[in-house]
């Protein structure tokens, strides 16, 4: 049965190892801001007790005053699982670092996301529009993104 | 609606092509808003002249375009199963003559669009249409191919292919049945049956 | 003085016989070795996550039929598993029983399917596809008989089925299982010792075991690389714990091994029918499930193993009858993301090959 | 004077009439057959058992659209399947159908065959390279490679069944069969069929037109006449094949009881079947591995067997048949293991800086 890791013990791990950072852990989630999502992932594979080498779902949803990023993350050795998330309140032009470097799979999931929420991840290794044509304007899994031709 | 590019394709860069493609994707949208009119025109045919020369030509002809309707590979999503079912061995479609599945529109005679079409696929599926070969018909397969079916009002499905291709017979049903796909290659058939060769 | 050679870009268009349906790549040749690849995407994008929002639950069953059209009936069950563990419906025991029934045959159909496209990727004309279509014929008639659909079946519902099987399913499928071993020995035969084969796929396109990991591969691509990852073993849904089988695991990930991989996934999903089949309980067959479900407010992320990975769904609900936010995690897109490490360097042909043995289909990479 | 030209001009329209009708007989045999393998029926509609269907194929084709592509060279890509056919035709010169029953008896008679084959490798690449498709030329690149390669183990492998007959003339060599060449030239016969099979292009070597890579090979950008002319073409060459490999090994126009004529015929849709058999059911090969399997393994192939084949002329002439071919089929077996084991088929991976 793939556990689900105990999510104030994670924080307190996590904190250990970075102490400028704040994270919270009320909900079913890490909740962590975007600035230091990378460091955090940085950990959450590099640490061996934890080990979240299994990047099974990378996603966003727009909600009325942050685009939400949610990372579902597995580790194949230990078989636990965690969700991991960042809030970006700047809708106008949301900006986030990029997990590449971390997770290969994230590549087209973030391209995903940049297609159709218009998030943009720096250095990423080719952030383009993934299933829409380079002239289209609007972001349509924006909830104000109308659905007419 | 060619990709006419100044430099050489070898000397553009990737997102300068994208832009390009895009460019002509966006342009054909805007283009192509109201669909082709139904080629009809052998319905209200009036009977052939007397002369038994034109009238037995005519029929030997259309017998061998009948019998050798070569399709080109079209499959964009679901139906394209559908379509293979049809021409595996329980509904084979080789046994009138239309085995070979031409990879190359070339020499290919009936185009069978089976799926959904998107903007993104819509100028390849022009251009794969203009490049065959004259006497050529279009099946409209499935519901995606009559009115976008399922996905109508989506931001990016075509919806109906007779805003790109003018289409000859469609299919309903998502996706249609093998048999109900091969009813609609043999009303293509009585269609090639009464084309009249020599225009009057 | 080197010979000045120019690299000659090849563009293995939307339109071609083995991209299994509208998929580009665009690989940069240096006489027969391809030297760069670039996958374009977005042929097949009818938006369906944009589409979901704007209707109910119900009405989004549809949807997931024509993500993996070769796989309606496992896409099916991811789905309907979600809004169940959303919402809180149980499913009573029969009705457990035919889906694990369903999704194992849907599993060996869409093997059959992959493996003869793939074969037909290496060249060897329609025969195999043809004989692999005969098998999945038997498979289809099945499901046309419960779901009166051949391919997108809309059968699943919240809390388990609305028609019983009909009464003649269970004798037909028995008479399946006992010719399909038969069938797939005469596969093996045929094709797993043949000496052309072996050439072009030992040792082709091998995808290492961290690579894999780190790419989010999953299903038989993974299983491919050694990676004893299944989610029916490590986080077993509905009752897939009371059934035994193994989980076939193989070396060194190269074309080869997904291959055989597949073959010997077939063969444990008739292990599992036949003890499924066997111990089959009467009773009724819907839970207790509201009519216009409006889930409580929450997420829910559930996956299943289809067959081509880790299906899983991403369901936001904010109390309405609309799903807020409804994102399918799709295995045939991230098997995709090491494709480039995988084919650099070798030929044409190899390319071909490679992208057979991953088996994707493109309603669920582009949704 | 005058009765050479009759003689001419009849035995035109024989090898014309006889290329044609027996070209259609092998494309419906061809769509049946595979049909079959396929566990489907194969045309079955366009007259009755679809024998009219090859018909209904040409006449379509002929009466379809005949496009030139604008960037394509005009005069090339218009000539190409003339060059590329007509050598075609000109092999069935020399090919006995009876005792001295051919267009001319040619004393050097597999010499001139062999020299005609080759020229239709320039037709195809005329096609690649005109039509102007970077498919098309890529087939055209690979169709030099193969055919070229695999020119020199089909002449060595007849050299062997020429040491036999000590002549070059066609009707010279089906006499000297009293016992079929198959027997006492085993490893000539198989490194031949492979070698022609890679001249024209049936699987598994069949890279040129590969669809499920290169689309269409050359033939992509034709349409309407000339693709039908190299339709024709194609089974045209694979007639050729199966009726000199009936000539040089299954004894030609010999058999007990029935016309000659009907002898050779048969022994040509024989090896024809065998053609579509291999088509049906083998994958293909790749191109390094095509070219491996030619250069390593049926050139030393065919060299081993022209030194035992002189080996047994000169040491032994008088050992009676049976035990030869015993020594043979033992031979053959033991030198395609053998070299098997130590080769290995075309390069892995190449890695890119």
């Amino acid at each position: 049965m793939t556990a689900v890791l105990d999510y104030p013990q994670l924080k307190a791990a996590l904190s250990k190892e970075l102490p400028g950072i704040e994270i919270q852990a009320d909900g079913s989630f890490l909740l962590v801001s975007p600035e230091d999502m990378h460091k955090v992932c940085e950990r959450l594979t590099s640490l061996p007790s934890i080990q979240m080498d299994y990047l099974t779902n990378l996603t966003a949803a727009d909600y009325s005053e942050y685009i939400e990023i949610i990372f579902h993350l597995n580790s194949i050795t230990h078989n636990t699982s965690a969700t991991v998330k960042t809030r970006l309140t700047d809708k106008k032009n949301p900006k986030m670092a990029s997990v590449v470097d971390i997770w290969r799979g994230a590549e087209l999931q973030e391209r995903e996301i940049y297609d159709l929420f218009g998030v943009f991840f720096e250095n990423h290794i080719g952030l383009k529009r993934i299933f829409l044509w380079e002239g289209f304007e609007g972001y349509p899994l924006r909830k104000d993104f109308v659905n007419g031709h | 609606m060619e990709l006419n590019f100044e430099k050489p394709l070898s000397l553009l860069t990737l997102d300068e092509i994208d832009q390009q493609e895009g460019g002509v994707i966006q342009s054909f949208r805007t283009g192509h808003t109201s669909p082709y009119p139904d080629p009809a025109d052998w319905l209200n045919g009036e009977e052939p002249p007397p002369g038994v020369f034109i009238t037995s030509v005519e029929k030997v002809l259309n017998w061998s375009r009948h019998y050798s309707l070569w399709p080109v590979m079209f499959g964009l999503a679901c139906c394209a199963i559908e379509m293979m079912c049809m021409a595996a061995s329980r509904w084979d479609l080789a046994r009138f003559g239309m085995d070979i599945f031409r990879a190359s529109p070339r020499q290919a005679d009936l185009m069978i669009v089976a799926g959904t079409l998107t903007w993104k696929m819509a100028p390849w599926l022009k251009r794969i249409y203009d490049q065959m070969p004259e006497p050529k018909w279009v099946l409209a397969m499935g519901a995606c191919g009559t009115s976008g079916g399922l996905f109508r009002d989506s931001y990016s499905v075509v919806p109906g292919f007779n805003l790109v291709v003018p289409v000859d017979v469609y299919v309903p049903g998502c996706p249609p049945r093998p048999e109900a796909l091969m009813r609609a290659i043999m009303d293509i058939h009585e269609k090639i049956d009464k084309t009249r060769i020599l225009k009057r | 003085m080197a010979i000045k050679t120019e690299n000659f870009i090849l563009n293995i268009g939307p339109q071609h016989p083995s991209t299994h349906g509208v998929f580009r790549l665009r690989i940069v040749l240096d006489g027969e070795v391809i030297t760069d690849l670039e996958p374009v995407f977005g042929y097949l994008h009818r938006g369906i996550e944009k589409l979901a929002e704007g209707r109910t639950y119900l009405q989004d069953i549809p949807f997931t039929d024509r993500l993996d059209y070769l796989g309606s009936m496992t896409n099916n069950h991811a789905y309907v598993m979600a809004v169940e563990k959303l919402a809180g419906i149980t499913v009573p025991e029969r009705a457990e029983y035919i889906r694990v029934i369903l999704d194992e045959l849907q599993r060996i159909a869409s093997h059959l399917a992959g493996l003869g496209f793939f074969l037909n990727d290496l060249g060897a004309l329609q025969t195999p596809l043809l004989y692999m279509f005969r098998e999945r014929e038997k498979i289809v008639e099945l499901f046309d008989m419960c779901s009166g659909q051949r391919l997108n079946y809309n059968y699943y519902r919240f809390g388990g089925f609305v028609q019983d099987l009909p009464e003649e399913f269970l004798p037909a499928l028995k008479i399946l299982l006992d010719t399909l071993p038969g069938f797939i020995d005469e596969y093996e035969q045929l094709i797993s010792t043949n000496e052309i084969v072996l050439i072009r796929t030992k040792g082709v396109g091998v995808l290492k075991r961290d690579l894999a990991i780190n790419s989010s591969a999953a299903g038989p691509v993974l299983r491919a690389s050694g990676i004893n990852w299944d989610i029916r073993r490590n986080d077993p849904y509905s009752i897939y714990n009371r059934f035994e089988f193994d989980i076939p695991i193989a070396k060194n990930g190269d074309t080869y091994d997904r291959y055989m991989i597949r073959i010997l996934e077939m063969r444990q999903s008739v292990r599992i029918l036949r003890q499924a089949v066997k111990d089959l309980p009467e009773g009724e067959i819907m839970g207790k499930a509201p009519k216009l479900l409006k889930p409580p407010a929450g997420e829910v992320y559930s996956r299943i193993e289809g067959p081509k990975g880790e299906l899983g769904f991403y369901l936001v609900s904010d109390g309405t009858d609309k799903p807020y936010r409804w994102r399918v995690r799709p295995p045939c897109l991230l098997n995709l993301s090491a494709l480039k490490d995988m084919v650099v360097g070798w030929k044409v042909a190899d390319l071909m090959a490679i992208f057979g043995s991953i088996d994707i289909v493109m309603g669920e990479v582009d949704r | 004077m005058s009765d050479f030209w009759i003689h001419l001009l009849v035995y035109l329209v024989i090898l014309f009439g006889f290329v044609i009708v027996s070209v259609l007989i092998f494309i419906w045999l061809e769509r049946r057959l595979i049909g079959r393998f396929q566990l489907r029926p194969g045309p079955n509609r366009a007259g009755p058992f679809g024998l009219l269907q090859p018909i209904a194929d040409a006449i379509k084709v002929l009466i379809k659209e005949d496009i030139i592509p604008s960037e394509a060279d005009k005069g090339v890509f218009w000539l190409a399947p003339l060059v590329a056919f007509v050598p075609v035709m000109l092999m069935f010169a020399a090919i006995p159908f009876a005792d001295g029953v051919m267009l001319v008896d040619l004393n050097i008679g597999i010499l001139y065959i062999l020299a005609v084959s080759s020229v239709t490798v320039i037709g195809i690449f005329m096609a690649g390279w005109s039509s102007n498709s970077k498919y098309s030329l890529l087939g055209a690149m690979r169709t030099i490679a193969q055919e070229v390669s695999y020119e020199i183990p089909l002449v060595l492998s007849i050299l062997g069944v020429v040491m036999l007959t000590g002549s070059l003339s066609m009707n010279e060599i089906v006499k000297a069969q009293d016992v079929p060449f198959i027997l006492l030239q085993p490893l000539g016969f198989f490194v031949y069929l492979s070698a022609a099979m890679a001249e024209v292009n049936r699987t598994p070597f069949d890279l040129l037109e590969a669809e499920s890579e290169i689309i269409a090979g050359f033939h992509t950008e034709y349409s309407g006449m000339k693709f039908g002319l190299f339709y024709l073409m194609e089974y045209a060459e694979v007639l050729a094949v199966s009726a000199i490999a009936t000539t040089l090994f299954l004894g030609g126009w010999q058999g007990p009881l029935l016309h000659p004529v009907f002898w050779f015929i048969a022994k040509v849709l024989l090896v024809f079947m065998f053609i579509i058999w291999v088509r049906a059911t083998l994958p293909r090969l790749r191109i390094d591995q095509v070219m491996a399997f030619g250069w390593k393994f049926l050139l030393p192939l065919s060299l081993a067997n022209l030194v035992i084949t002189a080996f047994e002329i000169l040491i032994a002439p008088d050992i009676n048949t049976a035990v030869l071919i015993g020594i043979n089929i033992a031979v053959m077996f033991g030198l395609i293991l053998l070299f098997s084991r130590f080769y290995k088929l075309g390069g892995g991976r190449v890695s890119i800086k």
